[in-house]
């Protein structure tokens, strides 16, 4: 060792008590102390560091991935984050989000406690109050509604929900009685989840075995930026590239290039919203040249060949895709060469195992039931090469066991609610819905359903995320009662009665099943800190809300606290409470794989959570799900509501055109709102500075918004760089900076996601431009998705 | 002697930019507003960027342009262009090849920034700040001795900062390995952002030591180091695409 | 008790104690600009250097440019009177006191651009405990101090003699510090031999030893640049172009300098066309030698395949600092137009319609109208049938002849007027060069490796700043000046004896017949006596 | 890296020379101090000039002084 220069003399310095971070030192003693002792009188010190340091194992929840966190407290103050090692779907690792999370906690915007609106709605005027005075208001709205026989006017908006407390909010809107328990699901993952339902019969999105696939086709899945895991996505092509011997290709489908596409092996730009012809033209050219997995097609398929449905020769996914989906004629609806579909074909099915992925977000929602018929075809073209369920293919999402829930108390008053219509028509109105988020807006305009009196918002800014959210603000007259579990005083809590901030995820108890990998997993959100301030875990609010009811929904909730509750749901995931918070997860690791046609093939993989259907097992490439639920429907009807196809081809994954909103020579370009990895999808993102500063590498900029033109024809059609340009839409307009970039179809333009924040806090507010703002409003009359990718704009100079 | 060097191997790395914000974090620096921003005045030691970072080569007609990304710290280069040209030694490179900066001693000449040719060297324009809630995340670890401070200590104003190379956290492994009485390993000392990579696209270690994976994978066909006509010899390694 | 010839007594020492109220008026405007530099240095100070334009990876902006841009007006003075002196050129007697001026001024000045340009001025000290000698800005601060001093003492030493003048001359009503002033800088001259000897030994010396300091100076400026490995700077060629322009930028301030002091003093007789003709042959060539290695400099670049010089380059030629380097070129080509084309010109030239005012007066207007056009892109009546590229051409090939022609007419009027010729070009040569130090800076700095490039724009701060030098240089000269005489009289007046010695001296004219007129012809006088 | 420099102690010490710090200070100093102290000297060689026993004084170098010069 040098003597000079030596960075640190050790007998000068300190000695450190225990473990520390460091990527070496995390697994066993996650919980370290670090602590220096005196130095030796008249020497100097070379390193000085804290006296007490604790590192605190967490999950992260700056997007749906759920990565595991390591949180270094120093004397009080969380000053880093780290991936946790254990963690299986960041491996240690943590995106620029998880890092700036501590601009979350000691975000300065941050409400500091509950507070109550004095002026009028939107004003900003709040008078600040206790929580029991909030527990007890809430709680007396309810007992209103339920005194009055309509417990179903109480409705719950709900953002994202990790672990139990989807179902917790299930049951707490089943004990009050309503059955208007909203996700933004239909807002994003809903058509890939529901895609996956009427093919392979569950109700998830897929996973995806990157690790081991050696071809991946990318259908606007931007995985490495934003998909529903991202990290987990990123872990996988790491590993596919060069974590082993051979390196696994790529191949990104998407009009946008963006990071994913700079990464792939390929990009093929193609055309927005055609990507279903594009795979039923690969599919077309694998069943031409047979090769695809006759076992699984023949054996544990239906509605491949042509089939007798009740003695009428129904059409079955071979011959359909035979008849319509030539490269030849894809080349014509894609604009991607049919050559290159011939040889993506060949490549895909010649190298197995081979994945398509779809987006977990985004992308797949255009308009009209087109969304949902990619993800069947993307679905049925995993199929078709057998990698459904296989190394190197699609995993299937199986969750830790949790106790059954406790029964509800018997309660006639919301029984009776819970049978009422949803107020966003999902399942009645849509008759494929799930939910409709956002279409609750429009639905209490115009008053489709009984009113609304009571509307709490969990994790949810419709005002903001919902493609025309100013409807929202116009909703929200006709509810009288409004609250708000946010943390930041956001777009949509500006015009609620109570704002009931929760803690961020730092601070709270919250449990989170880990998704992406397949294998049942659990991790265990704690808080790291004491809370900094005066706010409550919705969990625990509504727990006590429920005891501040009149029976029976005061003994629905047995439980002390949400803590409790989490104790109590997560005591079968095979480890104790105290091991769990230790290490911050605990999990079943290794994917097992099912063997095709075996009982856990028939009961988890294929056909679980088909409703209407037989679960038997064989996977639908003619979806028996979706024509019980349109059953009610003959063709005209199912015209009427926009169905582009008619007869079978509606039950085949089918390509449908895109029904623009805007002439196309008028509005000649396709906006797609884009998220980033720096910015993420959850608004609070927006307020944090670090990722404010970093949030536009992928064009050079800093703070704010822009707009991606094609390079060329921005030149051609007499636009610089970086000019101020109007964007506009049938549905309003916006402005903003123009970036001419390369990687980009010609005939679409891009607006990055979460800027253009008209509250929140002093980073995030008014920085840039919304999107989603000048986005068709509408909903899908099928599934009641938000159909606003759909959206033809204009632009021009400022 | 231990020769600390980096590689980052670019087919993996998907410019999340998660190695920026743990260097953030873990190095205090600051946030600018973003008025300063638009002027580059935002203090990223280590930065993601879209490459060509300017227009001095071509990314190709679409459909088949491509983008890069390139993450880049400080290339603690063999020759630092750098170091020679400090008046005050405020900058050096000490004995285990990394280069290390002294704000106490600082003078903001910043012949360094125009010296350095990969931008690593970023100028505290004024004084950081935070909200007092924000300090709160700040990390409190400081390098000193007498006349010098280096590491994640605050900087004032007016001096020129960059990528240390985590030195604190090499501080620190060291210091742990002594007090428990054992061999200091090159393992023990991993950078925040080699730490954090989302795609383990960053190997840290020795380059001496022919058995550490970043050593191995320095000889890599794939490898190459950036300018490397400009004579720096920098000691970040990266390993092309594809 | 010196006596001082009556001459010298009423121009060169009369106005040292007689004040008017132009000379306040313009020290106080002099002194208001200087008190907003000073509070706008105070907020760089207090708010950090985020109030300049600088940036990254504009690392160097106004500030640098200053520095090298004073440091090269330094060259006026020192260098020039001391090659001057070396060489025994005898005409440099009534300007060696302005140019020595120059450069102790400039040299304050152009050292204090770098402390405004730290970001950490507090620790100036630092350099000295911690210098480097691997850091050429240690290279600068052993090569600036040592021309700083030796300036000074160069300055110094000529004025001992004029010191005890004034010491000895002093009108009655002059204060009594004044006095005792001069006794003190007079270091008790007395006027013997011995002293006379020594001083003049001295300066000899110094002037010898003072070149090849004067030529390091600029040529370790030059070497902060070119030892980096940003592109545009890395070259050899950097050491003598830089003193080549230093130079060059020196005589043209000195030439603003020496005509507004002749002009307000009336010091006609003392600096007469004779200096300005012979400083203006050396102007000449240096202008020459500069647009030699600018050219060269450029030259290189255009042929390198270097991708990341060629930006830089092309910024320049028709990029963001294309304004700013055609200006430059323009104003050296222009000021070495008007001080050779007027020499070449022949007196009978007038008999030629090009050189006649009417023709310049057509030429002007045509050139403005052609210009016009050409900038307001507009179609010219009649000419619709021409193809456009032949336009292109056509247009500003029509317009240089044009302005070759307004140039031809300008020089015949500049032959007549030689100060006048002299000055402007000098005016024009000290902004070129100021234009010459931003144009090897900034485009360099805006157009980096690895970090995206940039814009730069000086803020308030910088202008307020640059303002503020310019300011205190002029006015440390006007103070300068009025406690020391603008001409070193003792020089001057030696010069006279020297003169006259000569003007004894007669070389016969040959008396064959015809040859007279023909030597006449040619400018050449039949020597008097 | 093969751009070491060889192993001869006048480069090593040449590359002391230059890379220490607070070296190129105590040149600077030097270099200013020895200027300062040579034109001290010189100042007073001038000054201390007057104390010759030479009656003339002239205000201007005349002829008178350097013809004098030449022959003496």
């Amino acid at each position: 060792m040098p003597k000079k220069n030596q960075p640190l003399s050790r007998r000068e310095f300190l000695k450190l008590s225990a473990g520390v971070i460091g990527a070496t030192a995390t697994m066993g003693m996650a919980r370290g102390l670090l602590t220096s002792l005196e130095a030796e009188e008249g020497e100097t010190y070379l390193l000085q560091t804290s006296t007490h340091e604790e590192i605190i194992p967490t999950v992260c929840l700056m997007c749906p991935s759920g990565c595991g966190m390591l949180a270094r407290v120093v004397d009080g103050n969380v000053v880093k984050l780290e991936g946790s090692p254990m963690h299986p779907i960041n491996l240690g690792a943590l995106c620029p989000k998880g890092q700036a999370a501590p601009e979350l906690l000691y975000n300065p915007d941050r409400l500091a406690g509950p507070l109550r609106r004095v002026g009028e709605r939107g004003s900003g005027e709040w008078e600040p109050i206790s929580w029991s005075q909030a527990i007890e208001q809430v709680a007396e709205k309810l007992n209103g509604l339920r005194d009055a026989g309509h417990p179903e006017r109480a409705a719950l908006l709900y953002g994202e929900t990790r672990g139990q407390m989807r179902k917790f909010f299930e049951r707490f809107m089943a004990a009050v009685g309503s059955p208007n328990t909203i996700s933004h699901d239909s807002l994003n993952i809903e058509a890939a989840k529901l895609g996956t339902l009427f093919t392979q019969g569950v109700y998830e999105l897929p996973n995806y075995d990157l690790e081991n696939a050696s071809y991946v086709l990318s259908f606007g899945a931007n995985l490495l930026e934003a998909g529903r895991v991202p990290e987990r996505m990123v872990a996988g092509y790491s590993y596919m590239r060069r974590g082993r011997a051979e390196r696994g290709k790529i191949v990104h489908i998407d009009p946008r290039q963006g990071v994913t596409g700079a990464k792939a092996d390929e990009w093929i730009p193609i055309k927005p919203g055609t990507d279903a012809a594009l795979i039923l033209a690969i599919a077309n050219v694998i069943i031409k040249t047979g090769q695809f997995d006759s076992d699984f097609v023949r054996n544990y398929s239906f509605g491949f060949e042509d089939f007798d449905d009740n003695g009428r020769n129904a059409v079955g996914f071979k011959s359909y895709v035979l008849a319509n989906f030539d490269p030849r004629q894809a080349e014509n609806i894609t604009g991607v060469p049919a050559t290159t579909i011939s040889r993506i074909a060949g490549e895909f099915a010649g190298n197995p195992p081979a994945v398509a992925i779809m987006p977990g977000k985004g992308g797949l929602l255009s308009g009209n039931l087109n969304g949902l018929a990619t993800a069947m075809a993307i679905n049925c073209l995993n199929a078709l090469v057998g990698s459904l369920e296989a190394p190197g293919g699609v995993l299937t999402q199986r969750y830790m066991p949790c106790p059954d829930w406790p029964d509800l108390p018997s309660d006639s008053i919301a029984e009776a609610g819970r049978e009422a219509e949803r107020v966003d028509g999902a399942g009645s109105f849509f008759p494929l819905g799930k939910h409709a988020y956002q279409a609750v807006a429009d639905r209490i305009i115009e008053e489709k359903t009984y009113p609304v009196e009571v509307l709490m918002l969990y994790d949810a800014n419709p005002v903001y995320e919902a493609p025309g959210g100013e409807r929202f603000i116009q909703a929200f007259d006709k509810i009288p009662f409004i609250v708000s579990f946010s943390t930041f005083e956001d777009e949509t809590a500006q015009y609620a009665d109570l704002i009931l901030p929760e803690p961020t995820f730092l601070e709270r108890w919250q449990d989170d099943h880990i998704e992406g990998l397949g294998y049942p997993g659990v991790g265990l959100r704690q808080p790291v800190i004491e809370p900094l301030l005066d706010t409550m875990n919705t969990g625990d609010f509504l727990i006590e809300v429920a005891h501040a009811m009149h029976a029976p929904v005061s003994e629905a909730f047995p439980w002390e606290d949400y803590k409790s509750l989490l104790q109590d749901r997560l005591v079968d995931v095979g480890t104790d409470w105290e091991t769990l918070q230790e290490l911050g997860l605990w999990l079943t690791p290794g994917y097992r794989f099912s063997r095709r046609g075996n009982p856990r093939w028939i009961d988890e993989v294929i056909g679980r959570d088909r409703k209407l259907s037989p679960r038997d097992g064989y996977f639908d490439f003619y979806s028996r799900e979706l024509s019980c639920l349109v059953a009610d429907l003959d063709g005209d009807a199912r015209e009427a509501m926009g169905a582009q196809v008619s007869g079978d081809a509606f039950f085949l994954p089918h390509y449908e055109p895109v029904n623009y909103e805007g002439d196309e020579a008028e509005f000649p370009y396709m906006l797609n709102v884009v998220t980033l990895m720096s910015l993420g999808p959850y608004s609070v993102a927006a307020n944090l500075p670090t990722l404010q500063e970093i949030s536009g590498m992928v064009v050079g900029e800093r703070w704010g918004s822009w707009v991606e033109l094609n390079h060329d024809l921005g030149h051609e059609l007499g636009f610089e760089d970086k000019d101020q340009v109007w964007v506009e839409s049938p549905f309003g307009k916006l402005k903003t900076k123009l970036r001419l970039v390369e990687g980009m179809r010609p005939d679409v333009i891009n607006i990055p996601h979460n800027q253009g924040h008209k509250a929140i806090g002093r980073w995030a507010k008014d920085r840039g431009v919304n999107g989603l703002e000048i986005m068709n409003p509408a909903s899908e009359p099928f599934t009641g998705l938000a159909s606003f990718t759909n959206t033809r704009v204009k632009i021009y100079k400022a | 002697m231990t020769n600390w060097s980096m590689v980052v191997d670019l087919d993996k790395c998907v410019a999340c930019q998660g190695c920026s914000i743990a260097c953030r974090f873990e190095n205090n620096t600051p946030v600018v507003s973003p008025e300063e921003a638009a002027l580059g005045r935002s203090i990223l030691w280590n930065d993601v960027l879209p490459m060509p970072i300017n227009p001095t080569e071509d990314i190709g007609e679409y459909p088949h342009s491509r983008r890069r990304y390139l993450t880049r710290p400080c290339m603690h280069c063999e020759n630092p262009p750098c170091v020679k040209v400090c008046p005050v030694q405020a900058t050096y490179r000490d004995e285990e090849g990394i280069v290390r900066q002294n704000y106490d001693r600082c003078i903001g000449c910043r012949f360094c920034t125009v010296a350095c040719p990969y931008g690593v060297r970023y100028f505290n324009w004024e004084t950081p700040s935070w909200s007092p809630e924000m300090a709160r995340h700040l990390s409190p670890e400081r390098v000193v001795g007498q006349g010098s401070l280096e590491g994640p200590a605050v900087r004032p104003k007016g001096v020129v900062e960059k990528c240390t190379f985590c030195i604190h956290r090499l501080q620190k492994a060291r210091a742990r390995a002594e007090s428990e009485e054992r061999e200091f390993r090159a393992e023990e000392y991993t950078p925040a952002c080699v730490q954090t990579c989302t795609a383990k696209a960053r190997f840290f270690g020795d380059m001496d030591d022919v058995t550490a994976t970043a050593s191995i994978l320095a000889s890599s066909p794939r490898a190459f180091r950036v300018l490397e006509d400009v004579g720096t010899h920098p000691k970040v390694i990266y390993l092309q695409e594809g | 008790m010196l006596k001082a010839d009556q001459k010298d007594k009423d121009k060169l020492i009369k106005p040292l104690f007689e004040t008017g109220r132009t000379y306040w008026v313009t020290i106080a405007i002099l002194l208001a600009i200087i008190g907003w530099a000073l509070y706008m240095y105070y907020r760089q100070l207090t708010l950090g250097m985020k109030v300049t334009g600088m940036q990254r990876p504009v690392y160097w902006g106004v500030y640098m440019v200053n520095f090298i841009f004073f440091i090269g007006i330094s060259h006026a003075g020192t260098l020039i009177s001391a090659i001057l002196r070396v060489t025994g050129a005898e005409w440099r007697r009534p300007i060696t006191r302005v140019a020595e001026a120059i450069t102790a001024f400039a040299l304050i000045v152009g050292s204090l651009q770098i402390i405004i340009d730290m970001g950490r001025p507090d620790r100036l000290l630092s350099v000295i405990l911690n210098g480097r000698l691997q850091s050429p800005i240690l290279w600068d601060v052993l090569s600036v101090t040592a021309y700083f001093l030796g300036s000074i003492t160069y300055l110094y030493l000529p004025v001992i003699p004029d010191a005890a003048l004034l010491r000895d001359n002093l009108p009655p009503y002059s204060p009594a510090w004044r006095k005792r002033l001069y006794s003190i800088m007079a270091l008790g001259w007395r006027g013997n031999r011995t002293q006379w000897i020594r001083l003049e030994k001295a300066i000899a010396v110094m002037a010898v030893l003072i070149i090849p300091i004067a030529v390091s100076v600029h040529t370790i400026i030059s070497w902060i640049l070119a030892t980096t490995v940003q592109p545009g700077w890395h070259s050899t060629i950097f050491g003598p172009y830089f003193v080549v322009g230093a130079i060059f930028s020196g005589i043209g301030a000195l030439f603003i300098a020496m005509t507004i002091v002749r002009w307000k003093l009336k010091l006609e007789e003392y600096i007469t066309e004779k200096q300005y003709n012979n400083l203006g042959l050396i102007f000449i060539t240096m202008s020459a030698v500069w647009m030699y290695f600018t050219y060269a400099e450029h030259m290189i670049i255009t042929a390198g395949q270097e991708v990341y010089e060629f930006p830089v380059l092309t910024s320049k030629l028709w990029g963001d600092y294309a304004v700013s380097f055609w200006v430059m070129v323009a104003l050296m080509v222009v000021s070495f137009w008007i001080m050779v084309i007027p020499r070449l010109i022949s007196k009978t030239a007038k008999r030629f319609l090009v050189f006649q005012p009417r023709f310049t007066t057509g030429a002007v207007l045509l050139a403005v109208v052609t210009g016009y056009y050409l900038v307001t892109d507009s179609t010219i009546p009649g000419l619709s049938g021409i193809n456009p590229e032949t336009l292109f051409f056509l247009v500003r090939g029509s317009l240089l002849v044009e302005l070759l022609f307004v140039g031809l007419g300008v020089a015949k009027w500049f032959k007549t007027r030689l100060v006048a010729a002299t000055t402007v070009a000098g005016v024009m040569v000290v902004i070129g060069m100021w234009l010459e130090r931003w144009n090897i800076i900034i485009p360099t700095m805006t157009h980096p490796y690895l970090v995206s490039w940039a814009e730069y724009h000086p803020t308030i701060t910088e202008v307020a700043l640059t303002a503020g030098s310019v300011a205190l240089f002029i006015f440390m000269f006007l103070v300068f000046f009025k406690l020391f005489p603008i001409i070193s009289i003792w020089e001057v007046a030696e010069g006279r004896v020297i003169d006259a010695e000569r003007a004894k001296v007669t070389i016969p004219m040959p008396e064959a017949s015809g040859i007279k007129e023909r030597l006449r012809g040619k400018g050449i006088r039949k020597a008097r006596g | 890296m093969h751009l070491d420099y060889p192993d001869n102690p006048l480069i090593e010490f040449l590359y002391w020379l230059i890379n220490t710090p607070g070296l190129g200070g105590i040149m600077a100093s030097v270099v200013g101090g020895g200027i300062l102290l040579a034109v001290g000297a010189t100042l007073r060689w001038i000054s201390k000039g007057g104390q010759a026993l030479e009656p003339e004084e002239f205000a201007y170098p005349t002829p008178a002084l350097h013809s004098h010069e030449d022959t003496g």
